[in-house]
């Protein structure tokens, strides 16, 4: 594969990629083909940003729906990693475990994320729990199906390498299975940070006072499209630095393996 | 037998569920029908869907509109995501360009696509369609792009020293090398295929299991929620038992322990 | 003496949750010794479902989430916030009402978009039915309200059923006209003060004391037009709708609210069933036909008319509620 | 008590071909032997069979008295393709099987060093596999069997990468080891000296399908002969004694080649 | 025209380490030149860079005067580790290679088929890598690239996973190959009497930092001797001018192993 690339040259590339987009954008908004309360210019979209930065909107400054949506995301997300990815990799590990999971996971999966909606809103009310619960439904798959995949991957040398040496399977766990599908592993919490974030605004159906979810629904009943798209940027942001950080880490161990 | 095994595992696992279930809800009373439909509840609202109608079809003519949207939408994803995830693994040119813009644009929830997708393509089944390829084409993207990574050295050598050239490399080396895991972004593009039906159909639906979902949450109609939870289960699973069947066909030469995933 | 902690719900910059702000605003929560804590959905759904987790005790709600909480987990009624049958309507572009209005059948076939199993659904309904035309004949297009503006901006939708203030959006950014409302087909649409069952039973004087609030702000804004107009914006913007200066006077001269006397006065049933009974029996009666429950409750189980009664009997609670009645 | 036992093991890998037939062979505690055999004749599924990888068709094998169900680190293995961790160092790679049996830290880091010592990598212990050559690879693959110091040594062409240099300080350890410290080695190896110096008995397999056609005693030679008064490798390979034996096991195995199917 | 030519090559990867110093050799059009050398001193990363995979830090590769930038057809690579196509047969791995030179297919299917024979392998065409045990893979990925036809062939230890008398059937095809169609081929070996049966000359390299110590002219010898009019390899092996070659080699090694640090 090609050699590692300089940062400068990264940067200057990616820049590149984003400054075709935004033209494209405000191409498109300014050619008034699209009106622009559909496809507001990207200019247009940059000063509500600022606007809502400092003033409140739907009950709070960007700021302040964006950390509420943060904390959410976070223990939703955390919570489907922390759960997920073990499972997967014990699924992978132990065929009675994935026999039993198998079945109900293959199912649960497909429920949509807002689709718990309302069983959230019984259980939780208004509590916590209700949208941690739903980013939950939405993060835990990708990590539990990567890592249970990974780990099904994974060279068969390495495992009898492993179990001639006597390895315990907590250990072969740990040990082999987790450092062999990093890769996958590390896909699967970026898919899955994708898909929490894009459960929030079903989430932020139901704790309805804060949130960027929340204020995406509010700016889109008022056709308030610019406050919309300055949501999904703010999401958007979030999430690239999410997935730089799991990019970072996975080249890292990719680099040390020296991988392809 | 393992296959039978399996089976036998998962059919008792399932009956378990449904044990716990009636007892809980029906029989014991545990949980109060006001937080969770009781078997018979839901007996009820299935016959209702499926002789009656509900959300103004009956439940096979929503079950076919949705398995022709999630078809579709899975189909237009994969033809999108596998040829750009293998641009964006191969190429690190192509991924320094092409990944802040997917990076920014992913998060971004099917339910914020709908107004574009309505300007779009209207009120048909395309807006819908687009929507479900707007969620489900990402996952395809990342793990083909990851899977083409993971492909051992020496076997891209060896093909670069056969002198392999470029559609017959991406076609016999990196599509074979990365298949473990693109298949694994498959399962999630269908999965997310099936997931975002709900989101698609808020775009005008007259019949779906989204549609009829949505419905029942507006109603709260919890028994026909679960019906048509319990639907979209069997469906994804029966769909993606079907891209399982594709996958052990493809993945042949691949010796794994304990079967395929 | 202690402030009494209680959960009061409502949907953000509806025109029946006014009261409660206007309330907050003014202290008026202390004077009747309770601490409230606002919770706030956006849809009537959810509303109802976290009642049933226990997320609050006393709040406003459309009529259909009334009578779906009624009929799923005996959510009671406690009052009327205001008749929404005006700002329930089905609109098109407006070039095109008076054509419609004179030849209804020429809708036939086509598709309207609303909000299905819903308020605009019952008054769309209605509002056919008095042109001589079967629901079946229209094809109706289940869609949120935010998705029916983005579709009839995009000129994807020629007839939709929104309520407010949806409605003014529309009149504003897409230059549609009202066609008929609930109101023009005599299709009552009250909108409603419910209480979560368990809360209302075990705290009937919180429940009164939150009523006498709710009227005494109606009563308030009644005597301070231009001061309850400019809160109303406040209030508004405050849920993310900037609401124009129109469309604020639409909301206050579309929607009737009532008085202590008059909340008592529908809610009588001295001659039988009273006159909200009226209204939510034929509402229930439209959700079971769509199939939304499987039959009508009758009101009689679910609207409690004790609470409102409680307030008119209690003299210190009944002044406070009625301070600023013009007459009576 | 550490034999092996082969008891007419079958094997075939689905399809009805055989690969393996009617295999008998016993190792007995302590006894090294070798097997030789045409490329693919199935020395390999033998040695994975005794470590617990695979199963047999038909017969049974037997490690001390009990059939084998499962790998366990009572039987050392060094794979014929390395098989080490990527993710792992070489010191993690031969660290492993000792963190296994919980071998105190101190213990087990002095001898992971011997290990390394013994394989020539100082200077590598923090090198990852890929930046390690192929014979070095090997090497770590034997360190890691070794620092184990099983009951049982299932090795499948543990040399095959070394040069000749490194190769005879390998087998000399090994010669060593077995002196010192006498274990059940089931060793596999296509050069028929290396067999002939290492072995108490070599089997000759046949081609496919494999079975054992010939086992050639060594031991009473070596004995009889005094080969263990030699120091140096190269002086025990001209003795007469060793030329014959060396000389009989090539033909046994040529007259295969010749009856083979090409 | 496809002489190799290392001028004054250095190598380090990264940290300073010189991995091969000053490596001076000249591979004429046609000629067949071994590589011996210590494990690890630095043989397959000269036959990388010959190939286009790895770059000298320092210095040239250059292959029929023009100097290596990528990996081609022209120069088949055998690798120590095989790299073999797991996704494919072995009919689809030996292939591969026809199909990009868009050799037609009766013919391909025909060259194809003369590999399968030569490496003995008949009755596996449709297997998998997985399949085959490691000789058999070694086989493949020897007719992998001998069936390219290629200019250059640059082979890794490519008999070391093959049992004696398999490995005598490749040497003698290669030999075949060699006087029927002369190729210029790099190929390095452990085996040192393989090293001067096969080749016209041989590099021996000393260990850390590898350099190359001396080269043996062993064609000179070859047609000076006549080993030609021997038709058997062994027969050649006990020629007196061949074991000299092969014990002054040896020796030099040892030399080598010698001044090593272990
Ligand atoms: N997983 C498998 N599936 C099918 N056939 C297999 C499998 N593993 C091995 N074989 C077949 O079994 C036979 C013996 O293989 P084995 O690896 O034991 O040979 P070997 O004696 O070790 O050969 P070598 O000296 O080349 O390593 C071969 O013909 C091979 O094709
Ligand atoms: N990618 C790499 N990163 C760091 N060091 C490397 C890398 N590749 C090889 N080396 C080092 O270069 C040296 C030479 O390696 P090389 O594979 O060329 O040896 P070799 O002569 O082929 O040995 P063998 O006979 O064991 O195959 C070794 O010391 C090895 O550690
Ligand atoms: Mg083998
Ligand atoms: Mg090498």
């Amino acid at each position: 594969m090609t050699d590692v690339m300089d940062p400068a040259r990264r940067l200057l590339l990616g820049a590149c990629g984003l400054i075709g987009f935004f033209g494209l954008w405000a191409a498109i908004s300014g050619s008034g083909l699209v009106a622009p309360t559909f496809l507001p210019g990207p200019l247009d979209v940059a000063r509500r940003l600022v606007f809502l930065l400092t003033e409140s909107f739907a009950g709070g400054t960007l700021l302040v729906h964006l950390w509420s949506s943060l904390q959410r995301f976070a223990a939703g997300y955390l919570l489907a990693a922390a759960v997920g990815v073990p499972l997967g990799l014990l699924m992978g590990r132990f065929r009675t475990l994935d026999d039993i999971v198998s079945p109900l996971f293959d199912g649960l999966r497909f429920i949509a994320p807002i689709a718990w909606v309302p069983f959230a809103a019984l259980w939780f009310g208004t509590g916590f729990g209700g949208p941690v619960l739903i980013i939950f439904s939405g993060a835990f798959p990708p990590c539990l199906l990567n890592a249970y995949r990974g780990a099904k991957h994974v060279d068969p040398r390495y495992l009898e390498a492993a179990e001639m040496l006597g390895t315990p399977s907590g250990r072969i766990i740990t040990e082999v299975l987790l450092p062999a599908s990093v890769p996958s592993i590390i896909a699967g919490l970026r898919i899955g940070a994708g898909l929490g974030w894009q459960s929030l605004v079903g989430a932020e159906l139901i704790v309805a006072s804060t949130g960027v979810g929340y204020l995406m629904v509010q700016a889109q009943s008022a056709v308030s499209t610019t406050t919309v798209m300055v949501g999904m940027a703010a999401i958007g942001f979030i999430g690239v630095l999410i997935d730089v950080a799991l990019r970072t880490i996975e080249a890292r161990i990719h680099r040390r393996l020296g991988g392809a | 037998m393992p296959l039978s095994r399996r089976s036998a595992v998962g059919v008792t696992t399932l009956a378990v569920v449904a044990l716990a279930w009636v007892l809980l809800t029906g029989v014991s009373g545990l949980v109060s029908p006001g937080r969770f439909p009781t078997p018979a509840d839901t007996w009820a609202a299935g016959i209702q869907a499926m002789m009656r109608g509900y959300g103004d079809a009956t439940l096979v003519v929503h079950v076919l509109q949705s398995l022709k949207l999630v078809a579709l939408g899975f189909l237009a994803s994969i033809a999108v995501g596998v040829p750009l995830g293998l641009l964006m693994g191969w190429s690190k040119t192509a991924e320094a360009v092409l990944n802040p813009v997917f990076m920014l644009l992913r998060p971004i929830p099917p339910l914020a696509w709908i107004p574009l997708a309505i300007l779009w393509l209207g009120l048909g089944d395309g807006a819908k369609i687009l929507v479900i390829f707007f969620a489900a084409f990402v996952p395809s993207v990342i793990n083909t792009q990851v899977g083409v990574k993971t492909i051992e050295r020496p076997v891209i050598e060896a093909a670069r020293m056969l002198g392999t050239p470029r559609w017959r490399f991406v076609r016999e080396v990196l599509v074979p090398g990365a298949s473990p895991m693109i298949f694994t972004g498959l399962r999630l593009s269908l999965q997310a295929s099936w997931t975002t039906l709900v989101a698609a159909e808020l775009v005008g639906a007259l019949a779906g299991l989204g549609h009829m979902l949505n419905l029942a949450q507006q109603d709260l109609y919890p028994g026909m929620i679960l019906v048509g939870m319990v639907c979209v289960a069997i469906f994804g699973a029966l769909t993606t038992a079907l891209l399982g069947a594709v996958e052990r066909r493809a993945l042949a030469w691949k010796r794994t322990r304990g079967g395929a995933a | 003496e202690t402030l009494k902690k209680i959960n009061i719900s409502y949907q953000p910059s509806l025109y029946w949750a006014l009261p409660f702000y206007i309330a907050a605003e003014k202290g008026w929560w202390k004077q009747v010794g309770l601490d409230p804590t606002f919770v706030t959905f956006p849809a009537g759904a959810p509303q109802v479902a976290a009642a049933q987790a226990g997320s609050w005790d006393v709040g406003g709600t459309g009529s259909v989430p009334a009578v779906l909480g009624a009929a799923r987990f005996g959510l009671v009624t406690v009052g009327i916030t205001n008749d929404e049958s005006k700002t329930n309507a089905m609109m098109t572009r407006a070039d095109k009402v008076e054509a419609i209005k004179k030849d209804p059948a020429s809708l036939k076939g086509q598709k309207l978009l609303l909000t299905t199993n819903s308020t605009v659904d019952y008054a769309a309904r209605n509002c056919l039915a008095k042109w001589g035309l079967k629901a079946g004949e229209m094809q109706f297009v289940n869609l949120g309200q935010a998705q029916i503006i983005s579709a009839m901006m995009a000129n994807n939708g020629d007839v939709v059923g929104v309520w407010a203030p949806h409605t003014y959006t529309l009149e504003e950014k897409a230059g549609a006209k009202v066609l008929c409302s609930g109101a023009d087909a005599g299709a009552m649409v009250p909108g409603a003060l419910v209480a979560r069952p368990a809360f209302a039973k075990d705290n009937p004087e919180e429940v009164a004391k939150v009523l006498a609030v709710y009227v005494r702000g109606w009563s308030w804004a009644k005597a301070h037009p231009k001061e309850a107009r400019e809160m109303a914006k406040r209030f508004y913007a405050a849920g993310g709708v900037e609401a124009s200066d129109n469309a604020i006077d639409q909301e206050f001269a579309l929607r009737p609210t009532y008085s202590l006397a008059e909340e008592n006065r529908l809610m009588d049933r001295a001659k039988g069933a009273s006159e909200l009974d009226g209204w939510l029996s034929r509402i229930g009666g439209f959700m079971a036909e769509v199939g939304t429950i499987p039959a009508s409750p009758d009101p009689k189980t679910y609207v409690d008319d004790s609470f409102m009664k409680k307030v008119a009997a209690a003299p210190k609670l009944k002044a406070f509620a009625t301070e600023f009645d013009k007459t009576n | 008590m550490s034999s092996i036992r082969f008891d007419a093991v079958g094997k075939s890998f689905g399809g009805g071909v055989l690969t393996l037939q009617d295999i008998n062979l016993d190792v007995a505690d302590k006894e090294f032997v070798a097997i030789v055999g045409p490329s693919g004749c199935g020395k390999t599924t033998c040695l994975r069979m005794a470590a617990g990888f695979d199963f047999p068709t038909s017969g049974r094998v037997l490690v001390g008295n009990s059939e084998v169900t499962k790998p366990g680190p009572d039987r050392a293995v060094v794979f014929q393709q390395f098989a080490l961790f990527p993710w792992k160092t070489v010191t993690e790679n031969i660290e492993l099987g000792l963190r296994n049996k919980s071998v105190a830290r101190d213990e087990r880091k002095a001898r992971v060093a011997d290990a390394v010592a013994m394989i020539g990598l100082g200077g590598y212990e923090n090198s990852y596999p890929h930046q390690l050559s192929g014979g070095m690879q090997q090497r770590v693959a034997i360190a890691r069997a070794y620092v184990l110091d099983p009951q049982v040594l299932l090795m499948d062409e543990p040399f095959g990468a070394l040069d000749a240099q490194t190769r005879v300080v390998m087998q000399e350890e090994l010669v060593r080891l077995a002196r010192l410290n006498p274990r059940t080695v089931l060793f596999i190896t296509h050069g028929v000296e290396e067999a002939v110096y290492l072995a108490d008995r070599v089997a000759i397999m046949t081609r496919r399908p494999g079975r054992i056609k010939e086992i050639v005693d060594v031991k009473s030679v070596r004995i009889a002969e005094r080969w263990d008064s030699h120091s140096r490798i190269e002086d025990v390979m001209d003795l007469e004694s060793f030329v014959h034996l060396r000389t009989h096991i090539w033909k046994s195995l040529r007259e295969e080649k010749a009856g083979a199917d090409h």
